[in-house]
């Protein structure tokens, strides 16, 4: 299920030079699993913008979005107390399974959602290891809050200058019992070529509606053709065609 | 009270409003939203012969007040629409509905409406003739007179429902493209599809949309739109079903006075899903301001 | 520093950014704004054969991103120009200015054209045989290829000055146009003109346009003109001038990877009188965050 | 001469159901004669609204709108302290004759113009007679404004709710010696009709840019075509063409 609505800002600041945070108030009910997203209706723009839920309780959802176009460096200028409308509870979202020791692998701006994923496997019971992918030590956000969760965090930078350098295959543990991704492409290619268990990703595709009624996100899967907005965005490792 | 109904080549509907092929699904992911039988009908997304993947994505780029896809008439086939979308849709949506067909080749028409034909549900043929998203046809038949007036002939021949051919806005002269259908036996026409369009992704310096080009539409059409279905509605004595930037009441009274007797809300279902409710919620009381009392009355008022 | 400079058909220009007929007058309203010998070049208001008051009034509408003019071509005629306007321009801009030619008949645009000829400071005459606002003239000749490759021929035995076809883009097939224009000599290609359009006063049950229809421009035609400048710097080998919907510097940098040699601007001036001193100014700055060094690079980048 | 420039609302309220007042801060410099206007960009509209300049002193532009559409909406729901980007200084505005005794004749939203015309008619020494045309009592204002300033005021409205009934040139007063006048076209039609001086005439049209450069409002008059937003908006009674 989803719903349009009116959310309030209640904050919005930089977490690095380009990832903002933004925290809004309002009727969160239609979020009901990690990993779904949110479509954003920004004045001026035609289409909403698609941002994954980082976190949500009974009144407020957080975002991370990272400026990469007008749309977003429109919502960095927002103020707090201005209001968007959006439509929420998008998407299938991760999927719990009874996994013990699952990897938690987040490129850039695919770190947001395995947030609340984290925070629910964690309350399963699961003991996640979280991988979290960056260009450069400038670019890190998010490592304190993921340690917060009191699950093992490593961050892997490409240039080295902070944590493991290189990619985040390359912070690969033994002893994983399953995945979840989300990133970019080369990423995902990297985590197919090496995991050794079974997953999930998450996908990104350009969106006309969010919510299945144009199929302007169509993927072909193994068994179906499938809406990243609807049938996704999450998809699970068996059924991907590369 | 201000009397919305319309009566568009013998099927009555409370409202003129009608959700555009492409842009409503089957209905299935609206009725979540509301209620979708307030809605005067709605035309269903563009099905064919076979099934259809479509084109590889990137489908969709955005522009100023508008949009532009390539979905490529992704679609489960002719057979599927009757067997299971249709038999879904009965539980959902208790009006006529539109169905909304595309062919590669006149028989491919002709095959995939006498199909339709059958279907109690159907209320009226929409014979899209001006995909642009489809290579080797689709689009071609729409662009010419000809071969515009053969499709219709194909289709009349196979059905007793009526026959509504939708144009593409990319010509020289819509009129004579109209006039041909009628002359052809259609009972109406349908227009505007998309206008042909392109977006460059200036960082990744490649098109947004991988097939190149695609179908241009939402607000930024609505003059184009407005145009033609005057320009059609002039030349023509059957109804027209205008479409094309519509997004607001006062726009389906403006594309009406045109002169079209129901009007199509595409792209803008995509961006507010509550767009056709927020219309029809709208009409009677924009009516009331402008003195209107029938809306039927208003159509075609501009000479 | 990122080179802005390019050769228009022989024609080289400091930048790419040229504003569009009509839009621009003879310059004397915006040198009051800003400097307009920092612009490329401009393109004046269409003149004819002889005076025109062109169409009656309300001229104007406004659109969704965009507006609608039926002008109808107003100008002084060709002689006043010459004797007066190009005399007087002389004094507050130092190029060479892009002469936009209007007429009825072949022998108009010959006419016109040869005056023309004769002025040293016409860079470039710029054969307008896309104006939707003037009937039995004007559009015709840019609807057929034939039509549009006559007026090519008739101008191209009259001048030795580079001539620009500027093309309407009501039309099917826009590529098969400009080809005809290129085979009957043109040197280069100018498009898009604005699309038929129409609006209603819902109010007043009447255009709002006194002549009904006109010409529909400004940012919400942009995907339609970058697409046809793509299809047509494909189709043909001699420089493309883009046009339509361009009102920043990413816009003018998006219809150049399209396949645009320059880049007009036209309503955008209306609405925004230093439109194209900001775009000048931050052309620049874009390219250099596109890693853009040498604007001429980027001409049709796009396979 | 005219110039874009950025503006602060400082004031903005309804004076009847439909009127309204704003005061505008910012730099007053272009604006040079009475019954000169503003052109209005609004957020999400294309074209510039054209409004008449009812007062303007050294740093504050007054102006009194109708709202009759979707720009003039948005305009009555805008706040102080928002700010607009306008151009100023357009038009040729009224000239001011030698007369001594003028007829200023508004009719609804015609009224503005004539206030700062009022003005300097009183300082070069004049004792205007202003005639301001209703439909009915409700609609009224300005009137306390123009009394104000010292002259003789009449107020006309159709249905004889206030003041004179009937149309403005039901007030008209003899010994005029000239007029100036603002309004709808069947105002002007009798007034023309009527006077019997020589006068200015102040028109309306659609406008797409309000500086020249389109010739989107063009007329003819007796001696040349002009531009309503340039030549005009105010022509002399001698070189209309009716
Ligand atoms: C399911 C999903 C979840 C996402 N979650 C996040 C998140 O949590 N944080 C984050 O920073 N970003 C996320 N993105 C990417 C985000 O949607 C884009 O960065 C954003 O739309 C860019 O908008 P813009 O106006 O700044 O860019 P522009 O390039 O100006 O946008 C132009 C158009 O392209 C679309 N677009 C551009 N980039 C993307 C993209 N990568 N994916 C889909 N559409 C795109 C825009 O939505 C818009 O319609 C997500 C995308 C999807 C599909
Ligand atoms: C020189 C001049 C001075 C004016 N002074 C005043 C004034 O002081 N107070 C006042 O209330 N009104 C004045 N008007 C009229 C005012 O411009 C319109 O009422 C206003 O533009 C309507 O905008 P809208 O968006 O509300 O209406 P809409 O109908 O939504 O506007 C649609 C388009 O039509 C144009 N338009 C609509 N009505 C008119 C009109 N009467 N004249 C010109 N363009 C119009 C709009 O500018 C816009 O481009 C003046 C007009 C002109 C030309
Ligand atoms: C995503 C999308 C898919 C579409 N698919 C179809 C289709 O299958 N068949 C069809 O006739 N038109 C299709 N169209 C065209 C619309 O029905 C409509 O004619 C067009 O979008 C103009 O209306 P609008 O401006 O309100 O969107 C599609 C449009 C969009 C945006
Ligand atoms: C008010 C107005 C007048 C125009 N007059 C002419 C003209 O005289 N000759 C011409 O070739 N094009 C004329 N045009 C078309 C423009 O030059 C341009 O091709 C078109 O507006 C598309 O560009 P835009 O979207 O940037 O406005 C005119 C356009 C406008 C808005
Ligand atoms: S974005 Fe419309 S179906 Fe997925
Ligand atoms: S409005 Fe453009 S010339 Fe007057």
């Amino acid at each position: 299920m989803y719903k349009e609505n009116i959310y309030k800002i209640c904050e919005n600041k930089p977490l690095t030079e380009s990832v903002f945070k933004m925290v809004l108030t309002g009727d969160t009910k239609y979020i009901t699993a990690p990993g779904q997203f949110i479509n954003i209706k920004l004045e001026g723009k035609f289409l909403r913008r698609p941002i994954s839920v980082c976190d949500c309780d009974e009144n407020t959802i957080t975002i991370l979005y990272k400026v990469v176009g007008e749309g977003t460096k429109q919502m960095s200028e927002m103020q707090v107390g201005e209001s968007l409308d959006i439509l929420t509870g998008l998407g299938n979202g991760f999927s719990i399974t009874e996994c013990r020791k699952p990897l938690l692998i987040g490129g850039g701006v695919g770190v947001p959602p395995l947030y609340m994923l984290c925070k629910r496997l964690v309350e399963n019971g699961a003991s996640p290891t979280v991988i979290l992918g960056f260009n450069t030590k400038d670019e890190v956000f998010y490592e304190d809050e993921f340690r917060s969760l009191g699950v093992n965090t490593l961050v892997t930078t490409v240039d080295g200058s902070y944590g493991i350098k290189g990619f985040v295959t390359d912070a690969f543990t033994d002893g994983y019992d399953y995945f979840y991704t989300c990133g970019p492409m080369p990423m995902f290619k990297a985590i197919e070529a090496k995991a050794k268990t079974s997953g999930q990703y998450s996908f990104e595709e350009r969106m006309g509606c969010g919510f299945g009624a144009c199929m302007g996100c169509s993927c072909k899967t193994k068994y179906a053709n499938k809406r990243i907005c609807k049938d996704g965005p999450v998809l699970f490792r068996e059924e991907i065609v590369w | 009270m201000v009397d919305l109904s319309v009566n568009l080549a013998g099927m009555i509907m409370d409202n003129p409003v009608v959700p555009a092929s492409g842009t409503f699904g089957f209905g299935k992911e609206f009725k979540d939203f509301y209620d979708i039988n307030m809605l005067g009908s709605f035309s269903f997304k563009g099905t064919t012969k076979e099934e259809r993947f479509g084109n590889p994505t990137p489908r969709i780029a955005e522009c100023t007040s508008g949009m532009i896809n390539a979905v490529g008439l992704q679609n489960p086939g002719v057979h599927h629409v009757v067997e299971h979308e249709l038999v879904e849709m009965k539980e959902y949506f208790h009006k006529r509905v539109i169905a909304n067909v595309s062919g590669f080749s006149v028989d491919d028409y002709a095959y995939t409406c006498e199909l339709l034909d059958k279907e109690e549900q159907v209320g009226i043929l929409e014979v899209n003739v001006s995909c642009p998203n489809v290579h080797g046809g689709g689009m071609s038949f729409g662009t010419s007179a000809a071969a515009a007036a053969e499709v219709t002939k194909a289709v009349k021949a196979v059905t007793h429902k009526p026959v509504f051919i939708k144009l593409s806005p990319n010509v020289t002269d819509i009129a004579e493209i109209a006039l041909a259908c009628e002359e052809a036996g259609a009972d109406g026409i349908c227009l505007i599809n998309t206008l042909l369009g392109m977006r460059i992704d200036i960082n990744k310096r490649q098109p947004v949309i991988a097939n190149k080009m695609g179908g241009f539409s939402g607000d930024a059409v609505f003059p184009v739109a407005v145009r033609m279905v005057y320009q059609v509605s002039k030349a023509c004595s059957i109804p027209v079903m205008g479409c094309g930037g519509v997004s607001s009441a006062r726009d389906v009274i403006e594309m009406m006075m045109a002169g079209a007797t129901a009007v199509q809300v595409g792209a803008a279902n995509l961006v507010n899903p509550y767009a056709c409710k927020d219309i029809i919620e709208a009409l009677p009381i924009e009516c009331e301001k402008l003195g209107i009392v029938k809306i039927s009355d208003i159509i075609g008022v501009i000479d």
